[in-house]
């Protein structure tokens, strides 16, 4: 087994080599259309090392965790803990997402919560608007027409709260190398 | 009888009216829900893409007032549920993660108290006789589809659950205030919520077609347990109009809890109709 | 009708672990058995073998308990190196003439003390037994637990009967048991009925051009495996390159070579080579711990008990590497073995260079077959292989009464299956003399 | 003054390779009361067990201990040599210097060396206090019982009527047939199953030999080889009481076949939910009904002929996680002719294959694959399907397509689940009432996987069909047959000789309390009030050694296997190999 795949074996728990690529995973996946290689051929490729492909892949960032595959899986490989290694790794290496926008709502959420210890939907939208940039793509309208709904609802309030154990949450933040 | 209670951030924004809800059908029915003091983010769908440390300690830190609390945890959304869920399989089967959690958070795990989804609940001894009984105003004629999407159910390793392919949980609930819940195929299908920002039209995509399933089952409306599911389905469903409401919504209409009308405002596709 | 001591014998051709329970079954039933093997020793196909899947029992020790009780056993006379040649009469009152090959040992005074073969001075690298991967002497049994363990003389490379000089063997004998003026003769013997039970063959390299017509010395088959890896075996277990001797730090094994090709070679499933290729593999990687093991297939068929689980522990614990592809071409480079293949599951090109490659080589039926098949007045199938009389229930029938096939001559199959199919034959037997001895009543 | 031989075989290198043969025979022939001791290269061997039978001959040997093997291999074949030269077999120890010595210490010579010679040591200690015993001969009753009439119970009953052997055949059911009277036709050349199953029906039946009990089940069973005693009890089919009556019998066939996994199991697929998701025997039944009616086939829910049908492989097999881990080796086979059979009677109708691996392994069964793949235009797509739902009147499908590995959606009339060959309901009371072994999977456990194949645990029962493991016909056919041959040897003899390793009471010291009455896994002790203590039925007795453990008094001893000698073989190898290092040693 090369090291790139032992590492993501570590790190995710999971048994790569029990994987008799049946292709049940891929067959049931909400949003493998949206990958380059579907599911089956994301174990097979990190069995065979390709590393580069796969850190810089869209599929890394379109697996929405939805544990459909795992749990049909005959040989009880979870691809989603696969998949949360393979991201893990690619902030840490500091690769460019083929997704960006998806990465900066996780690094602008993630924020929110270190900020204030509880996600602040309004500061974490704006932050994620400006860093992904999404408000010059065509579909922007419709999202911020979304939000504008949910806004005239008083569905997001203006001002954010924080949790007391601040301490705890920065604790849990130093154990880990995550830079967002 | 009394449970601890974590809201979770969206319970004061996008999913005010599930928090209120919520806490409404627990009384009607004589449940104390104590909300957990100092609670924070779970870490939502994105800490536990970025670090899987960062994805278990915000969960932990919850499981662990939890456990001074002493009390079985309710967590109503999904996806909340999901991730408290995930940290307590991790430090009840022990090894290096808990260690480090434990050392990290400053405790030590008991597996004293257990994590409850709204699902969980309902099938809990006496809970659905408590809601007949109580039922005032039976919602017969009603048609509905009950969804559970992804993280009530799966992985089943975490939640337990042996029939994850076809719950029929929430389908007792909603039967159990006289309303007629149909059998459709997309119960367990992913909506995408977590497509939602950046991949709007892919989130669409997946949500259009739960819907459109729903609709031709003959649904009135889709019941739900989760605040992610909610905001996404009805903002994504390609322009159908068939109202989403949670399942404590439809419980607190049939139970006639105060304050329903508050809940209805909140809504993007106007579930009122359905009850008049 | 014969006279009622004939009416109870029965004659079974081929004495591999098919024609071994056949004949125990029969014997312990009460019925004499003639028992005619072509080897100079009983055992068969099983004595080449190393270790059997699923659970890595070594093949000896299973089957010397069984060879051991059919050289025993008072109801069964045993032909060793022996040929039916010609079957008359009528079902129930057969009789068979046999020919007895030439072993140019006198077995009723040779002790089997081992002296001439130790002594034997000419080395024979083409013994069919040990697959090209080991020598054989001149003079020979086939394994040191042989039964019966009588040696004979290779007369096409005996010195002193191809060049009248030598005769080392005649001299050590203790016994004055060699006879090197020894002809093969014949004898008749009077049977009710007949098993031919006379195994398979391996489909040969030479026919695979893409494969170098079994010219790359780096490219063996199954069986030289097997006997590379027995550890009674040439190399005591070892496995050792044919070209130098060297220890491969990589094997490729290649399933489906010959099989599942109607276009040029045998339409059939061999049944028995993703398991034994699986088999071979993990035992290398348990002389070789960090060698390389990598498998191509076409469909993995592990249809057997504890099969489908002896595979998944291959992948899993043993590290085993699959790769779904036939190889289309294998050639030599340098020391090193090429191979180019595909990847079907990614579709991606593989090109390898390994140290050996093991070729999982069609099961046939022997070369004789088709002969004693015409002997004994049955059908064979197109692929040469017995025809029988029904493809479900009739699969020991031939459509000749009286005449029954057990094991792999009639399709390949495992020991298992094999085993069952005997005892099957021995039963089929016992009920056909049942009818005879009604019929006569 | 006994004057023992002992034999240390090499066993090529696999006892030499490690273990300093030489040096261990010098060592030993110091020992007192042995008179001979010698290596060779397979004491297995004939030359070997020559050497053994000069040895005891000239030397006038009284006991003999044999170093190599383990027992179940070979000590069989040096019994029988001694007994060939006049020494009783009883007086012939294996000492296990293989499994137990060489092979667990490899890599330790020295350590191997001092370890063989002490297990020879102490089976010296051992064998000296062996008692020369007979064999147990128990009377054979030869008739035979079959439970469960499919084709395989069919096979073997009719073979062993045939061979004139009188036969009880137990059926479950009111008909016999099995799981055969709900297929269609069988691949490969489409004969119709009554074809099989109705000649072979009606020879048992009629059969002078063949008694035959339907709606019936065994309900106790005593005894043992040759002698079993079965309970039968039949359903009179009137509501009332069942009949019983109890059957003499000297054999037994288990030959209860198999049932498919639930449908309702498999979730993803709608399993149960659907009506027109069904088993693959139900689509037997729907191939049946065409044939018969010389109609299309139509599917359950509305009764319209299928215009678009997928079969879907492996459903529950070679799925360790959610299912059963083994392959059920059928499937690939009768999926291809029901959809072969399916173009034939619906010509246009499409047919899908979702498969893993192609196993069609059978003879012909891959010619036959090919040529309808080729000729029938079956689509074979390699991926297993994630899920099934209802989509209006027709029934949608998730798969990944086998060229792209694109996710591809399909429609369908009907879904085929080959779903996994389980063992027949009520197996597991069958294995407990005859004390015949299953595995993991509830499969009855064969005695030995490759050599004895139709053998169960238990001597006298064997095992047929697809109840052993899954199956087709023709394997179960020819397995059937292979048991009606082991009782045909075993009814061969007016008696049987039985192990005398048994368990033998001292009256003297058994105080009758009965505890190792419910102890005695083979039901082989009971109580004798009137004599005042507790008896042995040798026949059915096993050696185990359980009541020795249990009796209070130590009234309980096994022949050739007394405390005295255990305790003999204990002391020596403590005293010898230090007992921190082998306190396990026995």
């Amino acid at each position: 087994m090369n090291a790139f795949a032992r590492q993501i074996q570590e790190r995710s728990g999971q048994n790569l080599s029990r994987c008799y690529q049946c292709k049940k995973c891929s067959g049931g996946c909400p949003t493998a259309r949206w990958f380059e290689w579907p599911n089956h051929s994301v174990v097979r490729m990190i069995q065979r090392g390709l590393k580069d492909e796969l850190l810089g892949s869209r599929a890394i960032w379109m697996c929405i965790t939805c544990e459909t595959c795992g749990a049909r899986c005959p040989n009880g490989i979870y691809l989603s803990p696969i998949m949360d290694a393979l991201r893990a790794l690619a902030v840490e290496e500091g690769r460019p997402a083929a997704e960006p926008a998806v990465l900066a709502f996780h690094k602008a959420f993630v924020a929110s919560a270190k900020r204030f210890g509880r996600v602040h939907e309004a500061t974490m939208l704006a932050a994620f608007m400006l860093k992904s940039r999404l408000f010059l793509q065509s579909g922007f309208l419709g999202e911020a027409a979304g939000g504008l709904k949910l806004l005239a609802r008083g569905k997001i309030p203006f001002r954010p709260s924080s949790v007391k154990g601040k301490a705890q949450i920065d604790r849990i933040f130093a154990e880990s190398d995550l830079k967002l | 009888m009394k449970f601890s209670y974590y809201p979770g951030c969206t319970a004061h924004s996008t999913g005010w009216e599930f928090n209120a809800s919520t806490e409404g059908v627990f009384a009607a029915l004589g449940y104390d829900l104590d909300e957990i003091p100092d609670w924070n983010c779970c870490g939502g769908a994105s800490a536990h893409n970025l670090d899987h440390f960062v994805g278990l300690g915000l969960p932990a830190r919850n499981l662990a007032i939890a456990q001074d609390a002493g009390r079985d945890l309710i967590v109503p959304c999904a996806g909340c549920y999901n991730n408290v869920k995930k940290a307590q399989v991790v430090l009840e089967r022990g090894g290096g993660d808990a260690d480090r959690l434990a050392r990290v958070l400053a405790f030590e795990w008991r597996g004293a108290v257990d994590v409850l989804s709204l699902v969980d609940w309902l099938e809990r001894p006496g809970v659905l006789d408590a809601v007949r009984e109580r039922v005032k105003r039976p919602l017969t004629g009603l048609k509905v589809v009950a969804y559970y999407g992804c993280q009530l159910v799966r992985p089943p390793r975490v939640t337990g659950r042996p029939s994850w392919e076809n719950p029929t949980t929430l389908e007792a609930a909603c039967e159990a205030v006289g309303a007629t819940a149909l059998d459709w195929s997309f119960k367990t299908d992913c909506c995408g919520a977590d497509l939602a920002f950046g991949h709007g039209d892919r989130a669409e995509v997946l949500c259009s077609r739960l819907a459109g399933s729903a609709r031709r089952a003959g649904a009135d409306a889709i019941v739900v347990s989760c605040g992610l599911c909610h905001a996404n389905l009805e903002m994504r469903q390609g322009g159908l109009g068939v109202p989403v409401v949670y399942i404590t919504e439809l419980l607190g209409e049939a139970l006639q809890v105060p304050g329903r009308d508050k809940w209805w405002e909140k809504h993007i596709i106007d579930p009122s109709g359905l009850f008049r | 009708m014969a006279e009622a001591t004939h009416t109870q014998r029965v004659l079974v051709i081929g004495g591999g672990i098919a024609g071994i329970t056949a004949a125990v079954d029969l014997a312990d039933a009460g019925h004499e058995v003639v028992m005619v093997e072509r080897l100079p020793s009983v055992g068969g196909r099983m004595l080449q073998l190393s270790e059997t899947f699923p659970t890595l029992d070594c093949a000896q020790c299973t089957l010397t308990p069984r060879t051991v009780e059919t050289g025993q056993h008072p109801n069964i006379k045993l032909y060793p190196y022996a040929e039916v040649v010609g079957l008359a009469g009528e079902p129930g009152a057969f009789r068979v003439r046999i020919r007895k090959k030439a072993s140019y040992v006198d077995w009723s005074r040779c002790t089997g003390c081992g002296a001439c073969q130790e002594r034997c001075p000419q080395k024979v690298k083409t013994n069919p037994f040990e697959r090209g991967v080991g020598i054989k002497k001149a003079i020979y049994t086939l394994s040191p637990q042989a039964v019966p363990n009588k040696p004979v003389i290779d007369a096409d490379n005996c010195r002193y009967l191809t060049r009248g000089k030598c005769r080392v063997c005649a001299k050590v004998c203790p016994v004055d048991a060699i006879d090197y003026e020894m002809a093969d003769t014949f004898v008749e013997e009077d049977v009710a009925a007949v098993i031919a039970a006379t195994g398979f063959e391996l489909y040969p390299m030479a026919a695979l051009g893409e494969y170098g017509y079994g010219t790359v010395p780096d490219v063996i088959d199954g069986l030289a495996m097997e006997r590379m890896l027995s550890a009674s075996g040439p190399t005591a277990g070892q496995v050792l390159r044919p070209s130098d001797g060297r220890v491969p730090r990589s094997v490729a094994f290649i399933q489906c070579v010959g099989s599942r090709d109607p276009e040029n070679h045998k339409p059939y499933c061999s049944r028995i080579c993703c398991m034994y290729s699986a088999k071979h593999a993990r035992l290398y990687k348990h002389k070789v711990h960090d060698g390389l093991a990598t498998l191509f297939y076409m469909d993995l068929r592990s249809t057997g008990k504890g099969y489908e689980e002896f595979l998944q522990q291959s992948t899993e614990e043993e590290g085993l590497v699959y790769v779904r592809g036939r190889v289309s071409r294998i050639f030599r480079e340098g020391d090193k073995v090429v191979l180019w293949g595909t990847d079907t599951l990614s579709g991606q090109p593989v090109e390898m260079a390994v140290d050996l490659v093991v070729l999982a080589t069609a099961v046939t039926p022997n070369p004789e077959q088709a002969e004693l098949a015409r002997v004994l007045g049955i059908p064979a199938d197109p692929n040469g292989f017995f025809q029988e009389a029904h493809y479900k229930t009739g699969s020991i029938e031939t459509g000749r009464d009286g005449v029954f096939v057990a094991g792999c001559a009639q399709g390949p199959r495992d020991i298992a299956d094999t085993v069952a199919h005997a005892s099957a034959a021995a039963s089929k037997v016992q009920v056909f003399l049942s009818r005879l001895r009604r019929e006569a009543a | 003054m006994n004057r023992i031989g002992v034999f240390l075989c090499w066993c090529g290198s696999n006892i030499a390779g490690t273990v300093d043969v030489h040096r261990v025979i010098e060592e030993v022939r110091k020992l007192p009361e042995v008179a001979h001791a010698e290596n060779y290269m397979y004491m297995c061997s004939d030359p070997g067990q020559d050497l053994v039978k000069a040895a005891i001959r000239d030397k006038n040997l009284t006991n003999l201990v044999v170093a190599s093997c383990s027992p179940r291999m070979h000590e069989n074949t040096f019994r029988k040599a001694a007994a060939s030269v006049g020494l009783n077999p009883y007086l012939v120890e294996i000492a296990n210097v293989r499994e137990q010595c060489s092979w667990v210490h490899q890599q330790q010579k020295d350590v191997a060396t001092r370890k063989a010679y002490n297990i020879i040591k102490a089976t010296i200690e051992k064998v000296k206090r062996n008692a020369a015993l007979e064999a147990i001969r128990v009377p054979v009753t030869k008739r035979a019982l079959v439970v469960g009439a499919g084709i395989a119970g069919i096979t073997a009953a009719l073979d062993l009527a045939d061979a004139g052997f009188e036969t009880v055949v137990v059926e479950r059911e009111a008909e016999i047939g099995g799981k055969l009277r709900r297929i269609s036709r069988t691949f490969p050349y489409h004969e119709p199953a009554d074809a099989i199953l109705a000649p072979r029906a009606e020879a048992l039946r009629d059969h002078p030999n063949v008694t035959l009990y339907t709606s019936s089940e065994v309900t106790a069973v005593g005894g043992y080889v040759g002698n079993f005693d079965v309970e039968v009890a039949t359903d009179p089919g009137d509501g009332g009481p069942p009949e019983t009556r109890t059957e003499k019998v000297g054999a037994i066939v288990v030959s209860t076949g198999y049932d498919l996994y639930p449908v309702e199991n498999l979730g993803e697929y709608g399993g149960g939910r659907l009506p027109d998701v069904i088993d693959g025997l139900a689509f037997e039944g729907l191939l049946a009904d065409s044939f018969r009616n010389g109609e299309p086939v139509r599917r359950p829910s509305d009764g319209r002929p299928v215009r678009d049908v997928v079969f879907i492989q492996c459903s529950g097999s070679r799925d360790p996680e959610n299912h059963k881990p083994y392959c059920s080796r059928i499937c690939c086979l009768y999926t291809n002719k029901q959809a072969r059979l399916l173009r034939d009677r619906n010509p246009g109708c499409r047919a899908w294959v979702s498969f893993m691996d192609v196993r069609t392994d059978c003879k012909n069964t891959e010619e036959y694959c090919q040529q309808n793949i080729e000729e029938r235009g079956i689509v074979y797509v390699r991926g297993r399907v994630s899920r099934v739902w209802q989509e209006g009147d027709r029934l949608r499908l998730w798969t990944a397509d086998t060229l792209t590995g694109e996710k591809i959606e399909l429609d369908a009339d009907l879904v085929v689940l080959a779903t996994a060959v389980v063992p027949a309901a009520g197996y597991a009371e069958v294995s407990s009432l005859l004390r015949a072994g299953v595995d993991a999977n509830g499969f009855f456990q064969e005695s030995h996987i490759k050599l004895r194949p139709v053998e169960s645990s238990t001597r006298g029962v064997y095992l047929a069909g697809a109840g052993q493991y899954p199956k087709d016909i023709t394997d179960t056919v020819a397995q059937a047959q292979a048991t009606a041959s082991k009782i045909q040897s075993l009814f061969a003899n007016e008696e049987l000789a039985q192990d005398p390793l048994v368990c033998r009471v001292d009256p003297d010291l058994c105080s009758a309390c009965g505890i190792c009455v419910p102890i005695c896994p083979y039901g082989a002790r009971e109580v004798d009030a009137l004599a005042g203590f507790s008896r042995v039925n040798e026949a059915l007795c096993e050696g185990c050694g359980a009541c020795v453990a249990a009796c209070p008094n130590k009234a309980c001893q096994l022949k050739n296997d007394s405390m005295v000698q255990v305790v003999g073989e204990i002391e020596v190898f403590a005293a010898e190999e230090g007992e921190e290092d082998y306190t396990c040693a026995c």
